[in-house]
Order: structure tokens, then C-alpha cells, then sequence
């Protein structure tokens, strides 16, 4: 009798690509229910626009690459980059705006470096920092979240739609409800008016900890985040550096000077900060290869998300951070390779 | 001494010569080949903005001023950092003809690297001491020396990616530049000058 | 050594590796099946890594149970064959034989007569132990004995490494999934492999032998320790493994007992180890005591595509395909032979190979036992990979690189050291053929190798020729003034013509005659 | 004016002074680029790269007269090691200076062999044994395929043939 020859293992044993990727959406459920719930349903619009320039520019890429179209289709990479992109946007983003950004993320960032498994920078945050350098008012005008609008309640939808579709409001509707800053944004520049935190977070806008809305998608995220940490989709180097990272000066600045310093609570809770850690920075593609490299780019992206923050113009840092240590990515696996067994002690 | 690590700071990330201001992207594209050439070219940049950045504050300071001779400036100081590099040059191609073969022309171009000369001209302009004067020498040049190293570790990556035919090589390594320059600006505002 | 373990303590988990379904239960159930001879015996003459046996029979020439039919080749390392059974010699010949990558070797062709008469040559030794070291490896060589883990080794080679040596590992891990093989033996001959244990602890001169066992092998841990204090031998103990694959690879099991790491390029005695196979040291225990060469061994026949998995006791040179035919035939699940287990094991093209030493186990699979070819993604550097390694390489890396290829990294990052034991094959997401492409690479880096001493080599041959003739030129031009010196004073030559004379000699190409 | 012709002619002098005794001063070390491009070259010194051997590529590779993809014999993986080393782009072959092929041995026919030695001579790694008057043989694990040997031959009783003692080697490996 005769049979097939194949090389072994003749066993596999893990989940596809395209399985793993599947659960990062899964996992972002909770964080994008939350954060529709406080800023309407803006958002769902944004991942509509990005989803779709992301599957169709990806498929034209592909198609031109004369790459097998379907295949890489359905590993979902392209779909987790453009919900994570539309994720970090305002809610209320017009649609070229989020579109541009998509196309510079799988496009630029990944498919001219030979698409997925080869990007060197993450895609989502390489569309998000040129739209954040291209487009520096749509992208810090999110509105103030439900409860402490003047109605009490997140933009009509009719007004989402327009401002979607056109980029500008009917006349009635107040611009301050459109665009107010994020809690982030008033930190920084309510701490260069010289007012003190204790002052500054007496505002509502900033809720019992880190910013009305914020503490919640923050909460709902990190739930995401550990579900994928128990599924072992990602592992706990990147998360807990980064958090080590953004946690340890904020705690040594509070508590040297807790009037100019937001509180490590704050810094948890607001901004984008479990979402860069959880799902940003633990993409494996554009990070660190070793388990010791891996501590070092997540420590990098904390500790550089908290110079940004508190020194730099732009109010949150993870996005550059994450870019910076994806240029560092490289030299860290240099010099982080595990000793190979029977080489040395 | 806080404002030399302020300037030294400010050079490094905030007005990276490269990634900013994109001054000597020459070198940066044709040097960063390998992870160890461009070490080498790193250092020997370093070098050379550190001492020319010196050596023409004090031509200027003591020797051009007091004559009144600004006017001499651009052209003492382009002397003075050819020199600067023709050393520079004998002393690699003697110690390490290896890393010399290696970097071929682009010692001798360390000369037209405008980052060198701009930081020269910037220093006689902006009326600072000698030390701080070297501060912004070793700033530009460790500035240089970050981004040529880290460019040049993604680049060797990059052989093995699938890039697509027309954009391997210098192409992508222009579109990493300006990537790279993107997270840079997350810099901005840090230090104020 | 053992860092003042005591027996039957389990071991630390290890960093490496991963757990698989052990699948075992089909095979354990039942006694190790004996087969009779079958209608044919093929008996491949490279039965060893090294070089293969040389023949001492000839065709037609009647041979019996134990009666050596080839000795060890003087040219390398390489142990004697047996005829398996009594019966005649049919014909010496090339014969498809069970390698990884397929390929023939020259065999002997034995019918059986079935009267399993035996070779007188050989008697049983009762006083085994207490044979001087030099002695008992003689006979073990003499006894066409390998490692039997399918290293094949010659083990009398490894029962020689000089003194020092601290502890005896006796490998009953048998990590891979659906081999039982050497659990059934250990089950139900535990004392037979410590006698044999007892003879190789004379050879080695060493105090403390381990019988290692996995944790999922309750029956063979009771029967070794059974067997242990029915002996009353406080050398040998029993060391409990947790069931991690690849926690049965020899460097691995070394680690895990004794933390200690053998050098790239070093051997385990080097650590003061000694590594042996349980059913190698059953057939040592064999020979000596009843007199029984190294001619059958135990396979486990298994998989869907089998009637009736089982260990099975079987001649060296039977045919897989009577093999499967006593294990109650194919079913029609029937989809794939491997030799071997499923991680490490390979492929065979079709059933007419015989059954080596090195057989632990025939799998016949059926569909769902193996995994359908699935479509290769690009590597997302997950790193699962690494985590799992036992080299503690970083496959995610090496594979890059083997894209280039870049050979000076690929060597410089351990690429030698893969053991190729395909746990990153099984726990990458982008389901990349890793232990496939990393052999590939290993084989250009051979060959990149063999290109740079090519050109050593000749480098050395063109330096010295260079002398040689700048010796030759010098000796010449010595000669010339000798010549010189000598008529000087009687003939009349003045020093132009003297000039022009070396002058013309010196211009001679080397290669005309003088 | 003066005063500035005074500052450059000063300046000038000065620095070209610094440069002469620092370039007197540094010792020279021309002949590692050499050894090192030569460690690369296959060595079988048949000169198709226009050079008498191997050495003499090296010392105008080094110099930056000869590209790096004269080597035949070398093939595309002594290119890549030298770009790899000097930091060059590397580039296909220039067929111009022969193919690239497998591994070759240079084999006597010793029925024809008249036993005149000329070959023994132009060997440049000593690979064929021989003495006058004697059939020759060549050595084949050191014959590095130059092919040298075979305008030398009168007879013309040298040909090659594809080199199978690699395939042997790892075979015992």
C-alpha cells in the first residue's frame, strides 16, 4: 500500500491567524459598547468607513500584488487595524478624514512593507499620528460625553450623520457640546493657565478619577484586555511593562508635586491608555521578539506616553510612543536574544 | 549645567537634526545599510560635529570677531570642518581600514552633511557659550548617531521583508523616515527654547 | 548529581515545550504481542548512524536464531547484524529501507524455516556484573546493540566515556504521543531493563542509575518501582517526568534531572551523564542473560488505520506490511504510515520497508489523525514559538533569516542547536512548515561551510606551492654560485658574463626541465 | 581685507600642518581590506577575473578598481560576502568574465596521458601528481576546477567533470 509522503510534525495544534485576530475584535466589544454609550453612536460610523477602506484598499493592494486575495481577506488583520484606528478617532470624524487615515495604515504602513507579518510601524498608529499632524482640530474635538452635555444626552443622530457626511453642524446645535476637550486636553492646558489639579478636577468633566465616560471605556477595555490575556492571544511582558512604564513616574511626580501632576489613577483612566495597552502595543507584528525585549519596548511606550503627556505639546503620547519604540524594535531583538541552551553558563 | 542636558535634550529629540529637520539624510540613506557601518558612521559624524562645533566657535569667537571679519565665516568654517573631517578620515582609514572600505565616500561627505555646517553657523549666530556651543555640537551628533542606528536595525530587517519590487530599497527606507519622523513629533513642545 | 532528590519526586515543569494528548490508550491495553516470523525477512545492513556492517554470509547459506550474518565495519562506527531467525539466506541485496527522506541499503534476504532454531555461539553469562568494564562493552558491541529511542547509537560506544561518570539515565520518557513501546516494556519487564541497568552501571563504573518516567505513566512508574524494591538495589531509582514534549529528547531529560546544560558540540558525559534507552537496556539484559543477540524488538502498531493497536514484539527485518497485517490489517480510514510519532517521525512512501532498531512505532493514521495541509501565512512574530523552544532559539527570527539566507547570522543564532523537534511548527498561528525550513537551512549552511574550507584549502595549497618555489628558485641560484664559486678561480669569467649567465637561468620558466 | 587674507592663510596653515603630522603620526595598516576580501575568494587562482589569482583581485577590489562580481567560481555567494564586507550593492555576475557552475574536477584520461608534466607545473594548488615519464592523476578532494591544467596539456588528455567529492563528504559527515 501506498501513501502520502509529508514532513514532520504531522500534528498542529494552534489557532490560525485569522482565529486569533477574530478574538482581538471579540475583545473590543465590551470598550466600544461603553464608549458608544457616553458619545453616541458616532463611532460606529467611524468603524464603518474604516472597515470598509480597509477591506477594499487591502483587496486592491492584494489584487495588484497579484497576492491571493481571499486568503489574507479573512485573517481579520486588516479589520482589527481599522477598528482600532476608528476606536482612537473622535466620535465625531467626518468620513475623509477617517478614510485618509485608513489608507495610510494598511496601505503606507503595511502592505508597502509586503502586508501582513512585515510592517515595521504599527498600521492603526501610523494612521492615527498623520491624521493627528494632518487634522489637529477634528482630532482633539470629541463632544463632551452623555450626563453632563446641557440635555443630558449624546448628539442626535441626524446631527452625527451631517457632521459625518459634511464636516460642519446645523446652526442650532451649540459648538461647545461638539467639541469640548477630552480630559486630557484640559489638563494640559488649564496646568499652562497655571491653575492646579486639585482646581482643575473639580470640573464635571472629569468624573471620580481620570474623566466623566473615561474611567468607563478605560474599565471596559482593560476587560477586553484581560480576556485576551487569559485566552493567551496576548501575553502579560508588553501590558504590565508599559503599565510599569506610565505608572512609576506618574507616581514619583505626584507625589513629589501632586498640584502640577495628575494622579497615576488619572493616567490609567484616561485617554487611550488601556486600549495602547492592551491592544496597541501587544500587536507581536511591529514589537519586541524576546520576552526581555518585550519588557523593554513596553516599558519604552510607558515611560515615553508620560513625557509626552506631561512635557510635550500633543495630550496624549501613546501613538508616537508606540511609533518611536517600533523604530527601537529592531535594536532591542539585537540585544535581547535569550541564551541558546548549550551556549555559556 | 541644567541648560547644557536641556540642550543636549532638545538636539536629541525635540529638533533631531534627521527626523525634524532633515538635515543630513545623505548619510542616513547611504550609510545605514548595515547595523554595524552605520555605528561606525555615527560615531565618526559625532565626532566631527562635537569638534568642528568646538573648534569654529573659537575661530569665530577669538579670531573673526575681533577682527570684524564675520563675513569670513562661511568660508573659515568650511575649511575648518574639512579638516575636521580629512582627520577624521586618517584616522578611521588607519585604525579601521575595515570600517573605512566599508563607509567608502561617505566620510569625505560628512564635509557636505549641512548638519554639521548648520550647527556651526547656528552656534555663531545665537551668541552662546563655548559650552553650550559643544552641547549643541554633541546634541546634533547623538541626535544623528539615535536615528541612524535604530534606521539602520530596521533596515536590516526590512531584507527580509516582502516589499514590494519598487519600493525595496531606498524608497522604503525614505517611507520609514518619514514614519519614524512622525513619532518624533510626539516631541514637540518638550523642551522650550 | 540529582541534587539530593530523592526517588519518585517529580521534577519542576520546564520552561519549554508543549502538552500533547498522549493518545496511549489503545496500546496499553493487552500484553506485548509476540509475532511469529513472517514469510520474509529483510535485514538492513545499516542498522546504525555511521557506517553500515559488513556481511560474513552468502546467499543460500542456511543460518540460525542469533547467528551473526555481518560484523562491525573497521571503517567507523558500526555494530553487528543477527540473522533474526533460523532459515536461508535468499539473496544480498539493495532494498528499500526506512529512513527519513527515503533511500535503499544493502540487506540480507532471510526465509524463515520456522523452526526458530538457535545459534549456539552465544551462552547466557551469569556472572554479567562482575566483568571487567573493557568485557561487558565488547559483548554489548558483539550483540549488535543500539540506542533503541532511535538514536542508534552504538551503545557499547556510549557505555565508554572514561571516568567520572556520576548518574546513569535509563529514558523511559517517551514523550511523543502513541508511542507505548517502551511503557509496555517497563511495564511488564521492569526487571529485566534493570538487570540490564545493573550490567551498564558495571560498564560504567558509576553508582547511581535513574530510570525516568513520564507522569502520565502511572503502570510503568508502580511496575519500576515494584521491580526496584523487589531488587533491593538502593543504586537505582525511580524519577518521575512531567509529560511536557519534547521532555524525552536526551538533552532535555538531562536539564530537566539535573539542571545542568550540555555544551553545543559537547556529549552528556561531558556533565557526567550517561543517557540509555529502557529497551536498550533490556536487550542488554537480554544478551547476557539468555544469550540473545539484539534481534527483535518491541513496536507499538497504532492509529485509526490499524485494526487493533498494540505493542507488538516483532524480528528485526519484518515487513510493515505483515506487521500491520498481525495487528489485525489497515481499516479503511487508512491515510498516512509514519515511522516514528507524530512530531518527529517520518513519512514512509509505502508499506514494503522492514522494521528497523530503530522502530518504535508503525502509526497508521487515519483522516482525522493527521492534520490536512493548511495554507502557509506570513510569520506575525507572535513568538509562541520561542516560548516553546528547548534550544530557547527564536524560530520567529531563524526563519527570517533562512529567507535570506543569511548564514553567518543563521549560525551565530543557534540554528545548529534546533533539534528539530517541531514544537514550533505546532503552536505557530500562521502554520509555517518551521522544522522543515530550518533543515533546509541547515543543509545550505553545510554546504556553505564545505565551499569555505574548499577555499581554505586551497588557499593553505596555494600559499605553500608559492614556497615551494621560491625554495626551488633559491636552491637553484645557490647551486649556480656553488657552480660558480667552484670554476671562478680556474676559468677566466668576468662579471658581466657572470650577470647575463643568472640572468638567463633566473628567466627560465619553472616549469621547463633543466 | 588684510586682516582677513592673514586669518585664512593662517587658519589654513595651521590645519593643513594638524593634518600632515596627524596623518605622519597614525600607523598605516593597508593590508587588512586585502586579507579579508581575500579569505572570501574561492581560491582556485584560474584568473578569469582578469587578475594573475586571487590576491591580486583582492588587492584591486580593496584599491576599488575591480567590482566585486568578476568570480566566476565564486558564484553568487562570493558576491554576497563581499557586498556583505564592503558594504557594496551586490549585483549579478558579469558573465563577461565566464558562468558561474557547479563545483568542477579537473580529470587526466591516463590512457592518453603521456606523462610530459607540463600540467604538474601549472596547478596552482599542487593538485596533480606526476612525475615525467609517469601517467598523472589528479588529486580530486584539492583540485579546486581552475582548469588551468588543460591548455597545458599537449595531449589534451584533461577534462573536467562535475565535482561529487562534496556530496561524498557530508555523506561521512
Amino acid at each position: 500500500m501506498k501513501f502520502a509522503s509529508n514532513a514532520a510534525p504531522h500534528w498542529l495544534g494552534a489557532e490560525s491567524v485569522a482565529v486569533l485576530m477574530r478574538q482581538v475584535l471579540y475583545a473590543l466589544v465590551p470598550a466600544l459598547i461603553v464608549l458608544v454609550w457616553f458619545f453616541g453612536a458616532g463611532i460606529i460610523l467611524n468603524i464603518l468607513v474604516a472597515a470598509v477602506v480597509a477591506l477594499g484598499s487591502e483587496a486592491l493592494v492584494l489584487r495588484i500584488r497579484k497576492r491571493p486575495v481571499g486568503l489574507f481577506i479573512s485573517d481579520y488583520s486588516a479589520l482589527v487595524t481599522a477598528v482600532l484606528l476608528a476606536m482612537s478617532l473622535p466620535p465625531l470624524t467626518p468620513w475623509w478624514i477617517t478614510a485618509t487615515g485608513t489608507v495610510f495604515a494598511i496601505v503606507f504602513a503595511k502592505h508597502l512593507y509586503g502586508g501582513l507579518g512585515y510592517n515595521v510601524f504599527n498600521p492603526a498608529m501610523v494612521g492615527y499620528a498623520v491624521l493627528l499632524v494632518s487634522f489637529p482640530e477634528d482630532m482633539a474635538a470629541w463632544p463632551l460625553p452623555r450626563n453632563i452635555t446641557p440635555d443630558q444626552q449624546t448628539l442626535s443622530l441626524f446631527t452625527v450623520l451631517q457632521y459625518w457626511a459634511t464636516g460642519s453642524v446645523p446652526a442650532d446645535v451649540t459648538v461647545d457640546a461638539l467639541s469640548a476637550a477630552t480630559p486630557l486636553n484640559s489638563v494640559k492646558g488649564q496646568l499652562g493657565m497655571m491653575r492646579t489639579m486639585p482646581e482643575i478636577v473639580g470640573d464635571p468633566l472629569f468624573g471620580n478619577l481620570a474623566g466623566h465616560g473615561w474611567e468607563w471605556i478605560n474599565a471596559a477595555t482593560a476587560l477586553g484586555g484581560g480576556w485576551l490575556l487569559y485566552r493567551r492571544i496576548i501575553r502579560w511582558q508588553i501590558p504590565t511593562a508599559m503599565l510599569a512604564g506610565l505608572l512609576a513616574p506618574a507616581l514619583v511626580f505626584y507625589i513629589v508635586d501632586p498640584a502640577t501632576h495628575p494622579s497615576p489613577a488619572f493616567h490609567l483612566l484616561s485617554g487611550g491608555t488601556m486600549l495602547g495597552i492592551f491592544f496597541i502595543a501587544t500587536d507581536p507584528v511591529s514589537a519586541a521578539a524576546s520576552n526581555r525585549g518585550r519588557l523593554i519596548y513596553g516599558l519604552g511606550i510607558g515611560i515615553i506616553t508620560y513625557v509626552i503627556r506631561n512635557w510635550g505639546a500633543y495630550p496624549d503620547g501613546i501613538a508616537f510612543a508606540v511609533l518611536l519604540m517600533n523604530l527601537a524594535v529592531p535594536v532591542i531583538d539585537r540585544y535581547t536574544r535569550p541564551r541558546i541552551y548549550g551556549h555559556g553558563a | 549645567m541644567t541648560d547644557l542636558i536641556l540642550i543636549i535634550i532638545a538636539t536629541v529629540l525635540v529638533n533631531n537634526l534627521v527626523l525634524t529637520k532633515f538635515l543630513g539624510l545623505c548619510p542616513l540613506l547611504g550609510a545605514s545599510n548595515k547595523f554595524e557601518t552605520a555605528v561606525g558612521m555615527s560615531l565618526a559624524t559625532t565626532f566631527v560635529l562635537t569638534l568642528a562645533a568646538a573648534v569654529s566657535y573659537l575661530v569665530d569667537r577669538y579670531l573673526l570677531v575681533p577682527l570684524d571679519i564675520e563675513y569670513l565665516r562661511l568660508i573659515s568654517f568650511i575649511v575648518i570642518i574639512a579638516a575636521v573631517v580629512q582627520f577624521t578620515e586618517t584616522v578611521i582609514r588607519r585604525s579601521s581600514p575595515m570600517l573605512h572600505q566599508v563607509l567608502g565616500l561617505f566620510v569625505p561627505l560628512i564635509t557636505t552633511n549641512c548638519a554639521v555646517l548648520g550647527i556651526a553657523l547656528l552656534n555663531a549666530q545665537r551668541s552662546v557659550s563655548f559650552l553650550q556651543a559643544v552641547a549643541y555640537g554633541i546634541g546634533g551628533g547623538l541626535g544623528f548617531s539615535l536615528v541612524m542606528v535604530l534606521f539602520s536595525g530596521v533596515r536590516e530587517r526590512l531584507d527580509f521583508a516582502d516589499v514590494p519590487m519598487p519600493f525595496r530599497g531606498t524608497a522604503i527606507a525614505l517611507l520609514t523616515a518619514g514614519m519614524a519622523a512622525l513619532g518624533f513629533i510626539g516631541f514637540t513642545g518638550l523642551v522650550q527654547e | 548529581m540529582t541534587n539530593g532528590r530523592t526517588s519518585n519526586q517529580a521534577l519542576p515543569l520546564p520552561a519549554w515545550g508543549i502538552r500533547l494528548e498522549s493518545r496511549k490508550v489503545d496500546s496499553e491495553t493487552g500484553a506485548i504481542k509476540k509475532m511469529p516470523p513472517p514469510g520474509e525477512l529483510i535485514v538492513a545492513l545499516k542498522q546504525n548512524i555511521g557506517v553500515p556492517a559488513e556481511t560474513i554470509v552468502q546467499p543460500g547459506e542456511r543460518v540460525l536464531k542469533g547467528q551473526p550474518i555481518a560484523i562491525a565495519s573497521r571503517w567507523g562506527l558500526s555494530v553487528a547484524v543477527h540473522a533474526p531467525t533460523s532459515g536461508a539466506v535468499m539473496a544480498i541485496e539493495e532494498r528499500p529501507i526506512p529512513v527519513a527522506g527515503g533511500g535503499t541499503g544493502e540487506s540480507v534476504i532471510i526465509e524463515p524455516d520456522g523452526k526458530e532454531e538457535r545459534y549456539a555461539g552465544y551462552v547466557a553469562q551469569m556472572n554479567s556484573k562482575r566483568l571487567p568494564p573493557p568485557q561487558i562493552r565488547n559483548e554489548i558491541m558483539e550483540a549488535g546493540i543500539v540506542g533503541m529511542g532511535g538514536a542508534l547509537f552504538p551503545t557499547a560506544t556510549k557505555l565508554n566515556p572514561g571516568s567520572g561518570i556520576q548518574a546513569l539515565i535509563l529514558n523511559g520518557v517517551e514523550c511523543e504521543p502513541y508511542i507505548s513501546a517502551d511503557n509496555a516494556l517497563l511495564t511488564e519487564r521492569s526487571d529485566q531493563v534493570l538487570r540490564g541497568a545493573a550490567i551498564m552501571l558495571a560498564a560504567l563504573d558509576c553508582d547511581e542509575c535513574l530510570v525516568a518516567v513520564k507522569a502520565d505513566m502511572a503502570e510503568a512508574q508502580a511496575a519500576v518501582q515494584a521491580a526496584i524494591d523487589a531488587l533491593g538495589d538502593d543504586r537505582i531509582s525511580l524519577v518521575v517526568v512531567p509529560a511536557f514534549y519534547p521532555a524525552g529528547g536526551e538533552r532535555q531529560l538531562i536539564e530537566l534531572i539535573t539542571g545542568k546544560e550540555v555544551q553545543a558540540g559537547g556529549l552528556p558525559w561531558d556533565v557526567g551523564v550517561v543517557c540509555q534507552n529502557v529497551g536498550t537496556a533490556a536487550a542488554v539484559a537480554k544478551f547476557f542473560d539468555e544469550g540473545e543477540p539484539l534481534i527483535s524488538r518491541i513496536v507499538t502498531v497504532t492509529g485509526d488505520g490499524v485494526g487493533t493497536a498494540a505493542n507488538i514484539e516483532v524480528m528485526i527485518g519484518t515487513p510493515i506490511v505483515d506487521l500491520v497485517e498481525f495487528a489485525g490489517g489497515y481499516t479503511d480510514d487508512a491515510a498516512g504510515l509514519v515511522m516514528g510519532g507524530p512530531m518527529m517521525g517520518f513519512s514512509l512512501p509505502h508499506d514494503q520497508l522492514p522494521v528497523t532498531k530503530a522502530t518504535n512505532c508503525i502509526l497508521v493514521a487515519g483522516q482525522a489523525e493527521l492534520d490536512p495541509s493548511v495554507r502557509e501565512m506570513p510569520c506575525i512574530r507572535c513568538g509562541e514559538c520561542a516560548r516553546v523552544c528547548p534550544a530557547a532559539l527564536m524560530p520567529q527570527q531563524l526563519l527570517a533569516l533562512a529567507r535570506g539566507p543569511d548564514y553567518e547570522a543563521l549560525e551565530s543564532q543557534g540554528l545548529q542547536d534546533c533539534i528539530q523537534c517541531g514544537c514550533c511548527d505546532y503552536v505557530c498561528p500562521s502554520y509555517i512548515p518551521l522544522t522543515s525550513r530550518f533543515i533546509e537551512a541547515k543543509q545550505g549552511l553545510w554546504e556553505n561551510h564545505l565551499v569555505s574550507q574548499r577555499s581554505a584549502l586551497a588557499l593553505r595549497r596555494f600559499d605553500a606551492r608559492g614556497e615551494r618555489l621560491e625554495r626551488r628558485e633559491s636552491d637553484r641560484s645557490d647551486e649556480l654560485q656553488r657552480q660558480v664559486d667552484e670554476i671562478g678561480p680556474a676559468g677566466e669569467i668576468d662579471a658581466d658574463a657572470l650577470r647575463q649567465l643568472k640572468q638567463r637561468v633566473k628567466s627560465k620558466k619553472p616549469g621547463d626541465k633543466t | 581685507m588684510v586682516a582677513g587674507l592673514l586669518v585664512m592663510a593662517f587658519l589654513s596653515g595651521l590645519l593643513g600642518i594638524v593634518l600632515v603630522i596627524s596623518a605622519r603620526r597614525l600607523p598605516a595598516d593597508t593590508m587588512t581590506v586585502v586579507d579579508q576580501v581575500n579569505g572570501v575568494l574561492p581560491h582556485t587562482q584560474c584568473g578569469r577575473c582578469g587578475y594573475s589569482g586571487c590576491r591580486p583581485y583582492a588587492t584591486a577590489i580593496a584599491a576599488g578598481e575591480a567590482d566585486i562580481n568578476q568570480c566566476p567560481p565564486g558564484g553568487d555567494e562570493v558576491i554576497v560576502a563581499l557586498s556583505q564586507l564592503l558594504g557594496r550593492p551586490a549585483k549579478a555576475l558579469d558573465e563577461s568574465f565566464g558562468l558561474a557552475g557547479p563545483p568542477i574536477v579537473a580529470v587526466v584520461d591516463e590512457d592518453i596521458c603521456i606523462g610530459c608534466a607540463r600540467c604538474l607545473d601549472a596547478c596552482p594548488v599542487d593538485a596533480i601528481l606526476g612525475a615525467a615519464k609517469f601517467t598523472h592523476t589528479v588529486i580530486a578532494n584539492e583540485c579546486t576546477g581552475c582548469e588551468l591544467c588543460i591548455p597545458a596539456c599537449p595531449v589534451d588528455c584533461i577534462t573536467v567533470t562535475e565535482n561529487t567529492s562534496q556530496l561524498d563528504a557530508r555523506a561521512a559527515h
